[in-house]
């Protein structure tokens, strides 16, 4: 995964040498031993918490990352998030569903949702699809509020079940951490399979020169939506999985300012690339951790850094990656 | 208005590509020249150098005894240069009358600003009728008139056009040829024209360059290139 | 031979008040080379757009191997074998060259999504099926060398021939071009009308051209339509086209007259 | 996977910060809002936290069981949200491992964190109006705040029968405890014969109420009920209902908003306003701590701040009683061993068997005031049963 | 009530929200059509010009006009600052734009928060009483808030048409490249169109002020709505920002009286989003090309 991004791949590289194949090798080993074993040495749960919310922030922002691989921004990300909640949270408290059923279920239902809103939203492009999505997850938090005989309304749902597989519910922190690590993993080798794949190419055609694509013989509506419906599917399952670990939701769990913080996960990452999102999401969750004592001055803080990283790191925290493994030998092109 | 302007065996590159290889030009006061060449020769390449708006890599462009390749485009503007620009932008949402104006942002505001928007409407009468119209809605001969008056309301000693004729039906594209004649000779200016009419240009001018490859293959008096063998072959399509 | 690969049957197309196209009729048979001329703002790029799906027609109908293609998807067209160039480079500037013309054989890979999602055996054999085939086309284009490049990096002239190398990897029937040597100098112009001749042997691949290089036009087209305002004014060989009288005043004269 | 790094470093930091802390302090948390609408609630808690670890402090520390422990103030922002909250509140339970906390403020913070504090046995002293916050299932949570689902029926009585209203209008927040207020206002003013005849909610964003006061308005009511809403909002409401030319009495039958009332309303639009006041801001123990808040924050008291002052005070006392500062079962049981226990406030106990089999909510005297030439003054002193 | 005065009410106080939007969405969306940057901060803003306000009237006594010039002024020159150092680095890349002023956003508002606390403060009334024609009454603090709002628009209106740096400015929105090659110094252009686009968001503020209240948290609302408002009217389009302000303030002020404020919400947004679909440029948007 480490090296590799959406905007790379498919791109035919050369061919790498063996010894520069071997060096993302092991460091996705190494990662991954160490994602598997570090959460045994600390008996801290808080850090395991924190663990817990960056592999879920991930997800989101993978998530949104693969509806921007068709060249379009939602900035309504977190509306399909909270859907995804409440389908699970409704389904798991009125009909007693597993969980884990729930969470599947939650991933067809917006992915679902998101084809036929896509059909409609997806015929805007730029910023005007920005703009629309914006003006639905709006609506959406407002639905969420006011249908009080379904979603109790501002109340919000307590008392949501843990996941539990094979009768073993996944009520601590370290439990669930093994749980959305494995997630985190499919996920992301499966949005990685995805765009190496014709959907990708299909995909990264239309970012670049939609008429040219339609020209190509793709289908660009058809794959938008598929875009659009994966990345929607895949965080309305993520944000199940979340309620089921938080285990309270109400309409401000997931609002706008969520949506902003997904793609500033993304941008802060590196926009053009899926490990941007993961790095993203894993340098800003933790980051307000680091100066929560200073109250009052937290914020601020988190303001100046988030403006420092795009005034220096423009490209997104993977340029520093990435001109770590590439060691210059790859001029960097220049969007 | 007796200054000349020069320029010497500029670069220019767009990112890895080459648009400019070696140019030098030269143009005399009072003279019309001509840079002939298909797409991507390199034409428009050299108008927006000498207008500031992509700094050569190499070489000097110099107006009189000053040095203006490394000057911002406001600065050119200032020296006495202005540029018609290609598919002539003008600005769609503003009226003719404040597109002229916006033309002579540099000037001195005031009475004789609007003097110059009078000698222009006498100019161009037509522009006059369409005053206070949104200029994206003049047809495409009265938007490229607009595009050049609006150039001449910089009250410049050198004007550059670029592709003034494209898109336009026949019949304008001989007037425009006029319109650029008179204004040559009533104002005494010295004007670059780019086309890819190779007819109209080789016709109006006093000097031309035909550009190939983003350098000169040819240069020498309009009325003699017209007749060499290589051009009449590659541009005049006889 | 004689059947006709492409009907344009008396299309029309309105913007606003505005008639771009007004029954506009023409037909192409299998192997023809066809030239649609006209002086600017003519229609022949609305004519394109129609007839590529880009846009619908007003009124008319248009087949293509005698099946109707109006309201159809560009996309859908263009696996029927009709395939458009632009007339600004259009390539995918950010991509390389040969990630390019991949991209152009998208729908004529024969590969399931699913498994290439999968990479399985059948799906990367396909795959590399077309990377040979796509490698070929760029190799007649003499863009091999440049393969791994951006293709954003091209010169002018390479990125016309990347343009024609995508549509081509699309298996065209009908290559419709869109002013393919605009901008390139008279040497690469005449290469770019020995290559399309030559496809068009090869390949046996019938095209419509527009085209305001009246010499390439002239050389290489086996029939000429001329359209004048949005209306057809003109049909026939060259040969005769170059004596009508209207055509003349409408365009040719234009020259002429400058 | 370079989070797990910076945790790691984190983890390194605080492990060290903490362990040179751990010898002699007592931490104590504070879990509210400090950013956004709701900092002047979660200052008021701050600050209440601060002030009741100055007095210990001034005197060389909190006396438990031979020791003295000096009291550490740990302050976390929820942001007013569940998630948020959620992820502090683990912080401060398992990085700083307090186990007392002054907080949540809000519902949704409450509710989201219920389980982790009764799973670690976190006493927390809770800001949060709805009735799920306290239950026998949760021992932990205690809330030394007076929600108005159990003290507006005595008030709301007595102002009925004062002013004779006979019909009701009020507007309430979209949110979880403006549709609670709501609702229980609503049933309190039919319980004693008046009739809720305009009741409207609004998105908590609003500013501008004169299109629903128009309509409310419209209705030909008697009173206005302004419960439930944020201050400045109470205040906004009696100032454009002013506007409007609204001229009966306007009520406020819970929750501390006065000083907002006067200040964003005015002295003239404030005449004839009757509101719930839960200190008695004649007493000198009251004044004196305004004035020490005032001092020390400049900025006005928020009257819940010496309920949070008495309630750390009461869990003092506990830990002093039961000799422990880690013990939270034992202080536990200590706290609610606490009878007329005499604070700022005057004699407090802990009420609630009845409604949630389990006594976690303070009971302290409160009072209705009216407003008169910009000032509040008493009118009637109240208990859960009656005002007088 | 009587249906009559119902009306009247509606009509005056979406008149009164419709300016206040307007004023909003005008500077948003002018940043927006010259620089293409979606300004997230500008409702902090309107908070800045609102506490301007309030401290010039509060603690200098002062006359309120001067208090608005003010705050014009501070806020203005304050923007035109953080133009320079904070948002032209980011000229060619609208995401990492709008990202960077969320970052502002944030930055400005707690940055009030430590300096000014977060209790709302009232102001007091620059006018008291009510106008009564007939049998309706309208309070002069609103009518006052109408006038003034007008004469600032009729201000920007002027200075935009007339004068020769309002003409650059349009020029530069509508073709920035070209703006230049007529002698238009852009770099100079886009902090001032900056510092009069937060400038009229701090005017809007300031008015405000006394008919709400002022805290480091009230501009949030002004800047969704003015984000809404340039939706409806058209992204970049001044004329659509007057349209778009004023209608969405009635919308807002008649769907609120006549439905409650819970459907009024949601029909706007959706209305919005229907207006969106059929004309996605906005109602007096140019469709980019």
């Amino acid at each position: 995964m480490e090296g590799s991004s959406i905007a790379t791949m498919g791109r035919d590289e050369p061919r790498l040498a063996p010894r520069r194949r071997l060096l993302p090798a092991a460091v996705l080993v190494i990662v991954l031993a160490a994602a598997l074993i570090l959460p045994q040495l600390t008996s801290n749960q808080f850090y395991i918490h924190l663990a817990n919310l960056m592999l879920l922030n991930s997800i989101f922002a993978v998530s949104l990352g693969l509806i921007a691989s068709v060249g379009q921004i939602s900035l309504g990300h977190a509306a399909f998030v909270a859907a995804g909640a409440y389908v699970s949270a409704l389904a798991a408290l009125s009909f007693k569903l597993p969980p884990i059923l729930g969470i599947v279920l939650a991933g067809l239902v917006t992915g679902l949702a998101a084809v036929l809103l896509g059909k409609i939203l997806l015929r805007l492009r730029g910023v005007y699809f920005v703009l629309v999505t914006f003006l639905a997850g709006q609506v959406f938090t407002l639905i969420v509020l006011n249908w009080e005989s379904v979603t109790h309304g501002a109340n919000g749902l307590l008392g949501i079940p843990a996941i539990s597989i094979f009768g073993l519910p996944l009520s601590t922190r370290l439990r669930f951490y093994y749980f959305a690590l494995a997630a985190f993993i499919i996920v992301v080798t499966f949005v990685w399979a995805l765009m190496r794949s014709q959907y990708g190419r299909a995909f990264r055609s239309i970012a670049e020169n939609v008429r040219l694509a339609e020209s190509s013989g793709i289908d660009v509506s058809h794959y938008q939506i598929v875009a659009f419906a994966l990345g929607s599917g895949i965080a309305g399952a993520a944000g199940a999985a979340m309620v089921h670990y938080i285990r309270f939701l109400s309409p401000d769990s997931f609002t706008f300012n969520d949506s902003i913080a997904y793609i500033t996960m993304l941008v802060v990452g590196g926009r053009h690339t899926m490990i941007g999102g993961v790095l993203g999401a894993l340098f800003l969750t933790p980051l307000p951790e680091l100066f929560r004592g200073f109250v009052g001055a937290q914020h601020i803080i988190y303001g100046v850094i988030l403006l420092s990283v795009l005034l220096f790191i423009p490209n997104g925290l993977v340029s520093i990656g990435r001109s770590f493994f590439s060691k210059g030998s790859e001029p960097e092109t220049p969007k | 208005m007796s200054k000349a302007l020069q320029v010497r065996d500029i670069h220019v590159e767009y990112g890895h590509r080459v648009a400019i290889s070696g140019i030098s030009l030269d143009v005399a006061p009072a003279q019309i020249v001509s840079l002939v060449g298909s797409n991507g020769a390199g034409k428009t390449s050299t108008l927006r150098a000498i207008m500031g708006l992509r700094s050569p890599s190499q070489g000097e462009i110099n107006f009189g005894d000053v040095r203006i390749d490394r000057m911002s485009p406001p600065d050119i503007v200032s020296q006495g240069i202005a540029l018609s620009p290609e598919g002539r932008r003008v600005f769609p949402r503003m009226t003719v009358h404040d597109n002229l104006l916006v033309g002579g942002y540099l000037q001195p505001q005031g009475s004789s600003l609007h003097a110059s928007v009078e000698r222009m409407f006498g100019f161009f009468p037509k522009l006059r009728q369409r005053r206070d119209q949104m200029a994206g809605l003049l047809s495409g001969g009265e938007q490229q008139m607009l595009a050049i008056a609006r150039a001449l309301m910089a009250a410049p000693k050198v004007l550059l056009l670029d592709e003034p004729s494209l898109g336009l039906a026949p019949i304008m594209v001989q007037e425009i040829g006029r319109l650029i004649e008179t204004i040559n000779r009533e104002q005494g200016l010295s004007i670059v024209l780019v086309e890819q009419n190779a007819n109209l240009a080789l016709r109006l001018c006093h000097y031309a360059y035909v550009l190939e490859n983003g350098r000169i293959a040819l240069s020498g008096p309009g009325a003699e290139l017209a007749k060499s063998d290589y051009v009449q072959r590659a541009y005049l399509g006889v | 031979m004689s059947a006709a690969l492409l009907e344009v049957d008396a299309i029309s197309r309105r913007f606003g008040g505005l008639n771009a196209l007004k029954d506009v009729s023409f037909s192409i048979k299998t192997g023809e080379i066809v030239g649609l001329i006209g002086p600017n703002g003519a229609g022949k790029t609305t004519c394109f757009n129609v007839v590529s799906g880009v846009m619908s027609p007003s009124s008319g109908a248009i087949r293509f191997e005698q099946r109707s293609i109006v309201g159809k998807k560009p996309s859908a067209i263009v696996s029927e074998g009709l395939v458009r160039t632009f007339q600004a480079t259009t390539i995918f500037p950010d991509a390389t060259v040969i990630e390019n013309v991949m991209r152009g054989a998208f729908a004529t890979t024969p590969v399931s999504m699913l498994g290439s999602i999968f990479n399985t055996r059948a799906a990367r054999t396909a795959l590399s099926a077309t990377r040979s085939r796509c490698e070929l086309l760029l190799e007649r284009l003499s863009l091999l060398q440049f393969r791994q490049r951006r293709a954003g990096e091209l010169s002018y002239g390479g990125q016309r021939r990347l343009g024609v190398a995508i549509a081509l990897a699309a298996r065209p029937k009908l290559l419709m071009l869109d002013e393919p040597v605009a901008g390139l100098n008279p040497e690469e112009a005449a290469d770019f009308g020995r290559l399309i001749k030559e496809l068009h042997k090869t390949e046996n691949i019938s095209v419509l051209l527009v085209e305001h290089h009246m010499r390439l036009v002239m050389g290489l087209c086996d029939r000429l339509v001329v359209l004048d305002h949005g209306e057809k004014i003109a049909e026939g060989v060259p040969a005769e086209i170059r004596a009508n009288r209207s055509v003349i005043q409408a365009y040719l004269g234009a020259e002429e007259a400058a | 996977m370079r989070g797990f790094l910076k945790v790691a470093l984190l983890s390194a930091a605080c492990a060290v910060s903490s362990y040179s802390a751990s010898a002699q302090t007592l931490k104590l948390g504070v879990l509210a809002t400090l950013s956004g609408a709701g900092t002047a609630w979660g200052m008021a808690m701050q600050g209440a936290a601060e002030l009741a670890a100055e007095d210990v402090n001034s005197k060389g520390g909190l006396e438990v069981a031979g020791k003295k422990y000096k009291v550490e103030i740990v302050a976390y922002d929820d942001h007013y949200k569940a998630a948020d909250a959620l992820t502090a509140f683990n912080r401060m339970v398992y990085d700083d491992t307090i186990k007392f906390v002054v907080g949540p403020l809000g519902s949704a913070p409450a509710l989201a964190l219920l389980p982790v504090s009764t799973e670690n046995k976190v006493i927390t002293m809770t800001m949060a109006f709805t009735p799920k916050a306290l239950s026998a299932d949760y021992k932990y949570s205690f809330r030394p705040v007076i929600p108005s689902d159990v003290f507006s029926d005595p008030q709301i009585k007595w102002v009925v029968q004062k002013l004779g209203a006979k019909k009701i209008g009020g507007l309430f927040p979209n949110d979880e405890s403006g549709q609670q207020v709501g609702a229980a206002n609503e049933a309190a003013y039919e319980a004693v014969g008046a009739k809720f005849v305009a009741k409207e909610f609004f998105e908590r964003e609003r500013v501008d109420f004169v299109p629903l006061l128009t309509r409310v308005l419209a209705k030909g009511i008697d009173a206005f009920e302004l419960n439930g809403n944020a201050p400045q909002t109470a205040g906004l409401l009696v100032k454009q209902l002013r506007e409007l030319g609204f001229k009966g009495p306007i009520i406020r039958t819970g929750g501390d908003a006065t000083a907002d009332i006067l200040k964003v309303a005015g002295k003239d639009a404030t005449e004839n306003v009757y509101v719930h006041q839960p200190i008695n801001t004649d007493s000198p123990a009251i004044q004196e701590y305004t004035k020490r808040f005032e001092t020390k924050y400049k900025t006005p008291l928020n009257a819940f701040s010496p309920f949070f002052y008495a309630n750390v005070q009461m869990v003092f006392a506990a830990m002093q009683k039961s000799g422990t500062v880690t013990d939270s079962d034992k202080v536990r049981e200590a706290l609610l061993g606490l009878k007329d226990f005499e604070t700022l406030l005057g004699k407090v106990n802990w009420i609630g068997e009845a409604q949630w089999k389990s006594n976690q909510q303070l009971d302290a005297p409160f009072y209705v005031a009216q407003l008169k030439g910009g000032a509040a003054q008493v009118v009637a002193k109240c208990t859960p049963k009656v005002c007088e | 009530m009587d249906y009559s005065i119902l009306l009247a009410q509606a009509v005056l106080n979406g008149l009164v929200i419709g300016v206040m939007y307007m004023l909003m969405a005008v500077g948003f969306t002018l940043v927006f059509g010259i620089m293409r940057v979606v300004n997230f901060a500008h409702g902090e803003f309107y908070m800045l010009g609102a506490f301007t306000g309030f401290f010039t009237y509060v603690y200098w006594e002062i006359p309120f006009i001067v208090c608005l010039l003010i705050a014009a002024l501070t806020i203005g020159i304050l923007g035109m600052l953080v133009e320079r150092t904070l948002i032209q680095p980011f000229r060619s890349d609208e995401m990492s734009g709008m990202i960077a002023t969320l970052a502002i956003s944030v930055i400005i508002q707690n940055g009030a928060v430590l300096l000014w606390g977060p209790q709302p403060r009232a102001m007091p009334d620059i006018v008291t009483g009510t106008l009564a024609i007939g049998p309706f009454s309208f309070p002069w603090s609103r009518l006052v808030v109408i006038a003034a709002a007008a004469l600032i628009f009729t201000a920007f209106w002027l200075f935009m048409q007339r004068t020769r740096l309002g003409r650059a400015m349009r020029a530069v929105a509508q073709d920035t490249e070209t703006a230049l090659i007529q002698g238009i110094r852009v770099n100079y252009i886009y902090p001032l169109a900056f510092g009069m686009s937060v400038a009229l968001a701090a005017l809007a503020g300031a008015l405000m002020g006394p008919v709400f209240s002022v805290s480091p948290f009230v501009g949030l609302t002004p800047m969704l709505k003015a984000f809404v408002v340039v939706i409806l009217g058209g992204l970049g389009s001044v004329p659509g920002a007057v349209v778009g302000g004023l209608l969405l303030g009635m919308i807002e002020s008649f769907t609120a009286t006549i439905f409650g404020s819970l459907m009024s919400d949601i029909l706007q947004l959706l209305l919005v989003i229907l207006i969106l679909l059929v004309r996605p440029a906005g109602l007096l948007g140019q469709r980019e090309a």
